[in-house]
């Protein structure tokens, strides 16, 4: 099944819907604005009736996996369940119907819900201040740079490096670069872990920090925390945390206690924000008091049981998005820690360290693990045993398709070949992960018997594999100027 | 726990299979100096109680109606169509991750490639990405994209641009080492001139003429766009300009005190490889079906790191795909009706303001769209006045522009219907 | 795909629900009560985690087909698109959170919508007053009869009889024998209409009422229904009019003015109540002035703008039901009557009109059409000649399911062999209805070249056809004691 | 027309490939005399203004808070988790109709098998049905069930039952000629006797009894039971009884000012092929998978006829799902421990009023699950002076029962927390 594009299912003279009328005398903008001012050409909308529009959607929605209906076991994804209460939260018109720009004495409630959710977060991962405002993980990350900048700037240190260990997430390397960086790269050591060596090879005075994530993308805890934040605070610079991994450890340790001065959260990860199919997300950034002065405007503020939205911190790294984040995420967020309790969020943890470390025993047999376990929230097998079959990763992945689970992440980590990354969360069951155990042995036996088949996956989706060499040519030609057409969009046929 | 699925059953039997005597076993990589005892946090609560807690932080915050909300400043109340949360609430769309597997994702795929038409579309320009983040984060963007393009280290922003997006902007700018200069005069150094349209007071400005003088320069041409006056108003491509950002909050999403909402970006087909953030495009499987896959991921953060064109890796889909929804029920025709009833009904509302002794337009050479500058006698006192008669009133801008001292912004749309603005000059009155 | 039941899925020591706890001191249940009241073995119902009951129903759901996603074809049953904005009307917590024994000064906007929604109801079909309280078709069937019995008997007249056409649906027979009549069939002539002649030999003054349907259930307008009436009220009977077929004339003509002197309506079939996979729906019962003081208790009046129930109605029928009829539905009929309005109306019955003739000329030369055209909003076809090829109505249905469409009614009304029953209504696209047709002429095609193909279907759903007379014999053996296993649920295997 | 599809160029199209001129062509078979020129009715309205209205008449309906409401007789306000609006709310479910593709609805098909299960689970009885209208048609049609069964001509109903259930009775006993008897003693025309546990004032009866005094005479016991109390009371299976009914409402449905419930019946084994309505059973393909479909169905109408046990057939399927969710979130230990909250804070509260000067149990001697009569000097009074607090207070049962003057009945549910209990004896005391 696949279904038309709503472009291709409009029709001339389709009934633009019922809305209201004006129902006051007023000029037309013709009449009181220059012809330049004035659109010559209607954009070039779909029109369509009600039942269609939906039927359309419906038929798209049915076409995608997603947790709430299959194993969503992707890799530093952190897919677990969100639960249905705190969409009922969010949109409650108490929130949902607030205005950016409302005085503060009407908004006491949603102040107060944020201040909330920032105690909150401070004790989760163990630090001074938190600020919400950042959209997702990589503006989380930009902004905390830019926080490290300012603090070293405000010491008359200019210093130009980030360190960037090789296995890290693209947005690492990326969000050093956009706040004005060099990147440069750590290597792992053998067993998977950020290699000492190296790293004391790369610092110097004129690094600012060094980015981690713990438990690295392998899923490895490292296990030398303390001494790599003794070197990298001994050289003046600070350490950063990518909060991808906290599902790892909530309630078990924090990331202030292991010495970092900056931490990024996705609440859209450990703390249950739908993913949406690409965001919204909420990457809060939670600091260490030295960089509390650098917090972007505004914080909130309590004194006496008032909150208040505080715009004068002169030290400030200014604004990073408009108005105070994404609200909407911070309220389900909070609703989820409240439900959890401390409690909670501990358990939640420690069975996502059990179910990665189940699965990874499951599976141990069927795939290949480059390195050793326990792994904490997650872990990366590889594929590389196959590849005399001519077996790839994404050959597993495609096959899982057709077995009803969504794949693991593949490819990343960078430093493992034909990785296939599997985070099974705490909120699958263990019938579900031995199902998927099942699969994976079912999957690589016929790697051996019929590798065609696993060429041939998926067969059971609404598309096969899609030939994206070709459609990269397509586009070229197109941005060289030999097409028209964008292949990045639909355009009506010239006629 | 209310969220957690293993019994202590499973638990044992799982440590059992995994051949550890205990939990503590699989964290022995944890520094035992950097575990701790608890989280210092309330224990959990039932879902009633949970719900109630949140209920009663919602109850203390004070929701206007939306028909006597007249404050805008880049949040606006609309008529959002019941069609909206219905499709955005299918779990198969909000629960789903970036569509990695194509395969497995042809509904977030399509809905994102149908987005990027629309936003190509209403601007009038070749393409247009998945979503960014919010305006403001739009504007920065774009500016990025210029400063990379033109290799120049300057932007300059001419008129009011929403001062929110403003300081974004040299937040971006400042990381880059780029410079932001207000103005209207582009240079030898000028990437790019930024402008608003119509700006943060409602005013429409020249965009032609801006787009000209930056072209002359050398330097691209950055209109951040209202997406709802598009159905009427020039779109940046008809002008000439390079690339159209924007916030789509008005296309189908609440105000939510300012989030989540969602940025826009289109531009010419000469700078498509320079887009921040996703694109999808279509492509075609063995057996010549159409489906839908992320394209050109080579400008991406995932693939070329720190050479990446942007950082930004989650974005904004749902909100996009929300959008999607406002753009497509509403079409040509149903935009170009709620444009021109908001354009309407500002224009009978800002002539009888102006009535009002004492009371006049603050730019009134300028024409404007739906929202408009008042100077206004005692500011303040008319807003409290508004507020205890359960009305939203105007924005006080003079917070941002210290010349615009007794300036108040008034927006309407359709869902101010005329006895509300009755209402609103009665209780001004008062 | 299939999905374990809960109960299977249940694990002996799983989590129950965290909830409020009470909070007092008080006693106990047992401390109070004697043991015979209490309970000695818990229900066996399942312990299963959040996470896993979304999941759980989250994958039956994507079992069904549905009018969100597939055109539902469904002869007499009118899936109609089921707008949106409704189900957030009937949520409004205005209506949604009052309980039904409010002081009426408390429910004044809900007794206003049902009175407002009486008075549309009965401009669309031309009565006098109309009931809100039956809960369904069938519901509102009975509730009209049992009037109808109430006048006879107010007038010393024991009527004992009603009259049903052979073509009519299987509730009309069975609310009259519910109430106490004899049901009297009258048959159809070759036309598909009622024959005038039986009719005639079956009216006598023991038959209190005619039920009918118009257009009938072949979808055809019962072109002599004036003097069918006139016939009728003759011999002291009245004229029931079975409203499943509303759709057919919205705005065009009335079943008031052709003489009916009782009408039910289905708003989850005309008035766009979503069928909710077998109800609720709401079965309103419109009377003419003869029959009001016979209205079920309370009706709904407005003096002075002032609406309050009236219990005392001295000759009511009493109450047919708890409270005051399914008003979550009534607020949905109520919000689509307004958003459509009396000209949205007509047109949506000239659609549903023009879109079944469509229809029907599309397939008309691969299905037999038993009855000359035009139909009204549906047609009954007929797959009597392809009996020879061994392909039977039924084996169409499921072929159809195969090619994303739900089926027709088949096998219904009973006058017509191998029936298919095609109501494609106004609110699907002349796209779809092209698609459906191309369907048919495939599947009919196959029937010649691949009869097996059609045997074999459907292929694509999560299971094939079910063996229902093995199921039927299973249950036998458990009503009759030779065995434990009910079929017609779950119970837990003895061990 | 918001809801309508085919544009002008579609419909004429259509009826090109008709082969008529106009639309007049198609209705040629209705009399022209019939015909009316248009109905009486306003014209349509957008969705916005639509809503908009019917907001304005939800708005002039009073809702008093969960925790503030103490009325019960039939409805109750309870925690209902956010899982089950989500359920029913999945279009899924909600769009499709009755099941007769099996193939093609196991989704409902299979939700149904476990509703059949949950409340025969509940009952302790052999098998439920799919669902009912609501409490009051389940248990005349249990009634029905016994008339045919036992071929005897009447009923006799013991004790309080709901007025409203006893009406409905009355009505379908009067078609089918029943006679329908108040009192405890069956005779040898007795069908059935019909009991309420607890009964409408909140009291419980001695259901052994009653049960074993019907089957004495004869006749079959027929329990109208509270399902949410059936966590800790004694199920009609237990004590015997034939068939079990109730009314649905607690298992997570709204209010909604009476309706749409849910009615549930369950039988002894030997009573199935009396059942009304729909039955679901599992069956197996040709491959050998399991799955659910329509069984039995030679009891219903469309198959019977004037012959059927009962003429429904839309059903209540969309609640019995809603119930579903409710009991399957709940599990065992979470019904009971709703039911013991209910029960416990009832029974505070009923201490609490009798310390009241001049308030008494209406029956001291009679035990009570959670709602309970009390005897009330000035009860309307009361009522009044509680609306004003904004509390929804008892229930004044005198309307329906001469005898019971002065008596109101109160009910807790886990919704009341303590300090409601504390608000409403203020309020009362004040
Ligand atoms: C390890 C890691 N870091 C950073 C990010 C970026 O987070 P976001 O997508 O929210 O920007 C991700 C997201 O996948 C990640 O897995
Ligand atoms: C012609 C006809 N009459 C009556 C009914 C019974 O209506 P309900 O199912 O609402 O009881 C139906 C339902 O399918 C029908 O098609």
């Amino acid at each position: 099944m696949t279904e038309l594009l709503s472009f291709e299912k409009s029709r001339p003279n389709a009934r633009a819907p019922r809305l209201p009328d004006a129902d006051v005398t007023a000029p037309e903008p013709s009449q009181l604005l220059p012809a330049d001012l004035l659109r010559t050409q209607p954009p070039d909308l779909p029109r369509l009736s009600e039942p269609e529009i939906m039927r359309h959607y419906s038929r798209l929605a049915s076409m995608n996996y997603s947790i709430s209906e299959q194993f969503y076991p992707l890799g530093s994804c952190t897919m677990k369940y969100n639960p249905v209460v705190n969409e009922a939260a969010a949109a409650l018109p108490g929130f949902a119907g607030l205005h950016p720009y409302q005085d503060e004495d009407t908004v006491q409630g949603a102040l107060e819900l944020m201040w909330r959710l920032e105690r909150a977060l401070c004790a989760v991962v163990g630090v001074e201040r938190v600020t919400l405002q950042p959209a997702a993980g990589a503006h989380g990350e930009w902004t905390a740079l830019r926080m490290i900048k300012a603090y070293h700037h405000s010491r008359g240190d200019a210093r130009t490096e980030v360190l960037v260990p090789d296995s890290a997430h693209g947005t690492n390397p990326a969000s050093a670069a956009l706040s004005g960086f060099q990147v440069v790269e750590v290597k792992s050591g053998r067993d998977g872990r950020i290699s000492i060596a190296d790293l004391e090879s790369k610092l110097s005075p004129r690094v600012a920090a060094l980015m981690l994530t713990n438990p690295n993308t392998l899923g490895l805890f490292e296990r030398e925390i303390l001494d790599i934040a003794e070197m990298v605070h001994a050289t003046g610079a600070m350490l950063y945390y990518d909060g991808a991994n906290l599902n790892a450890f909530m309630g078990i340790c924090r990331p202030g206690d292991m010495g970092f001065d900056a931490v990024h959260m996705n609440l859209h990860k450990t703390f249950t924000t739908p993913h949406g199919g690409g965001g919204p997300g909420a990457g809060p950034v939670g600091v260490k008091a030295e960089l509390v002065p650098f917090l972007p405007t505004p914080t909130v503020e309590r004194t006496n049981g008032h909150l208040a939205l505080d715009f004068k911190r002169p030290r400030s790294i200014g604004r990073v998005r408009s108005f105070y984040g994404n609200f909407g995420m911070l309220v389900r967020a909070y609703a989820y820690i409240v439900a959890m309790g401390g409690d909670g969020l501990t358990q939640a943890s420690r069975d996502a360290v059990l179910s990665a470390n189940y699965l990874r025993k499951q599976v141990e047999s069927d795939l290949e693990m480059p390195h050793e376990g326990p792994c904490m929230h997650e872990f990366v097998a590889s594929a590389h045993h196959l590849a005399a079959d001519g077996i790839r990763a994404l050959d597993i992945a495609k096959a899982l398709l057709d077995r009803d689970f969504y794949a693991p992440t593949v490819y990343f980590p960078l430093v493992v070949t034909e990785a296939i990354m599997v985070e099974p969360t705490e909120t699958e069951s263990k019938a579900t992960l031995d199902a998927f155990a099942a699969a994976i042995k079912e999957i690589v036996g016929l790697a051996k018997t019929n590798p065609q088949a696993l060429h041939d996956a998926p067969q059971n989706m609404p598309v096969g594999r899609l030939d994206e060499v070709a459609a990269a040519r397509r586009i070229n030609a197109y941005l060289q100027g030999q097409s028209e057409d964008p292949i990045l969009r639909w355009k009506r046929a010239e006629n | 726990m209310p969220y957690l699925v293993h019994s202590e059953e499973d638990r044992a039997s799982m440590l059992e299979a995994i051949g550890v005597q205990s939990m503590d076993d699989l964290l022995l990589d944890i520094p035992r100096s950097l575990r701790i005892k608890e989280l210092e946090l309330p224990a959990g609560l039932s879902e009633y109680e949970t719900m109630s807690q949140i209920a009663s932080l919602a109850a203390r915050n004070r929701v206007f109606p939306d028909r006597l909300t007249f404050r805008g400043g880049g949040v606006y109340r609309r008529f959002i169509p019941a069609a909206v949360a219905a499709v955005t609430s299918k779990p198969e769309f909000y629960t789903a991750y970036t569509p990695y597997q194509p395969e497995a994702s042809q509904g977030t795929l399509q809905a994102i490639y149908e987005f990027q038409t629309l936003i190509a579309e209403l601007t009038a320009l070749d393409v247009a990405n998945a979503s960014l983040y919010d305006g403001a984060t739009a504007v920065a963007e774009a500016a990025m994209m210029a400063h990379v393009h033109t290799g120049r280290d300057e932007v300059v922003v001419a008129g009011y641009l929403h001062p929110e997006y403003l300081e974004v902007l040299r937040a971006f700018s400042d990381g880059r080492g780029m410079k932001v200069r207000k103005g209207t005069e582009p240079g030898p150094k000028t990437a790019a001139v930024i402008f608003q349209q119509p700006d943060f007071l409602g005013l429409l400005v020249d965009a032609k003429t801006l787009t000209e003088s930056a072209h002359a320069a050398g330097a691209l041409a950055i209109a951040c766009v209202d997406p709802i006056s598009l159905a009427v108003l020039a779109p940046p491509g008809q002008y000439g300009a390079d690339i159209a950002v924007g916030e789509g909050q008005q296309l189908g999403l609440s105000p939510s005190y300012g989030g989540p909402h969602v940025g826009f970006i289109s531009c010419r087909r000469e700078l498509v490889r320079r887009l921040p953030g996703r694109l999808v495009g279509s492509a075609y499987d063995h057996q010549g079906r159409r489906g839908f896959t992320l394209a050109l991921a080579a400008r991406e953060q995932h693939i070329r790191r720190e050479k990446a064109t942007s950082n930004i890796c989650t974005n904004h889909s749902l909100c996009a795909l929300a959008a999607s929804v406002y753009m497509t029920y509403m079409g040509p025709e149903g935009l170009r009706q709620v444009a021109e009833v908001s354009f309407k009904r500002a224009h009978l509302l800002s002539e009888r303001l102006a009535a009002l002794p004492g009371w006049e337009p603050a730019f009134p050479e300028r024409q404007f769209w739906n929202e408009f500058p008042m100077r206004v006698p005692k500011g303040p006192a008319v807003l409290r006045k508004l507020a205890k008669k359960g009305i939203l009133g105007p924005l006080d801008v003079h917070r941002w522009f210290r010349e615009l001292k007794g300036v108040l912004t008034f927006t309407c749309t359709e869902v101010n219907d005329p006895r509300a603005l009755d209402e609103l000059v009665a209780a001004i009155e008062s």
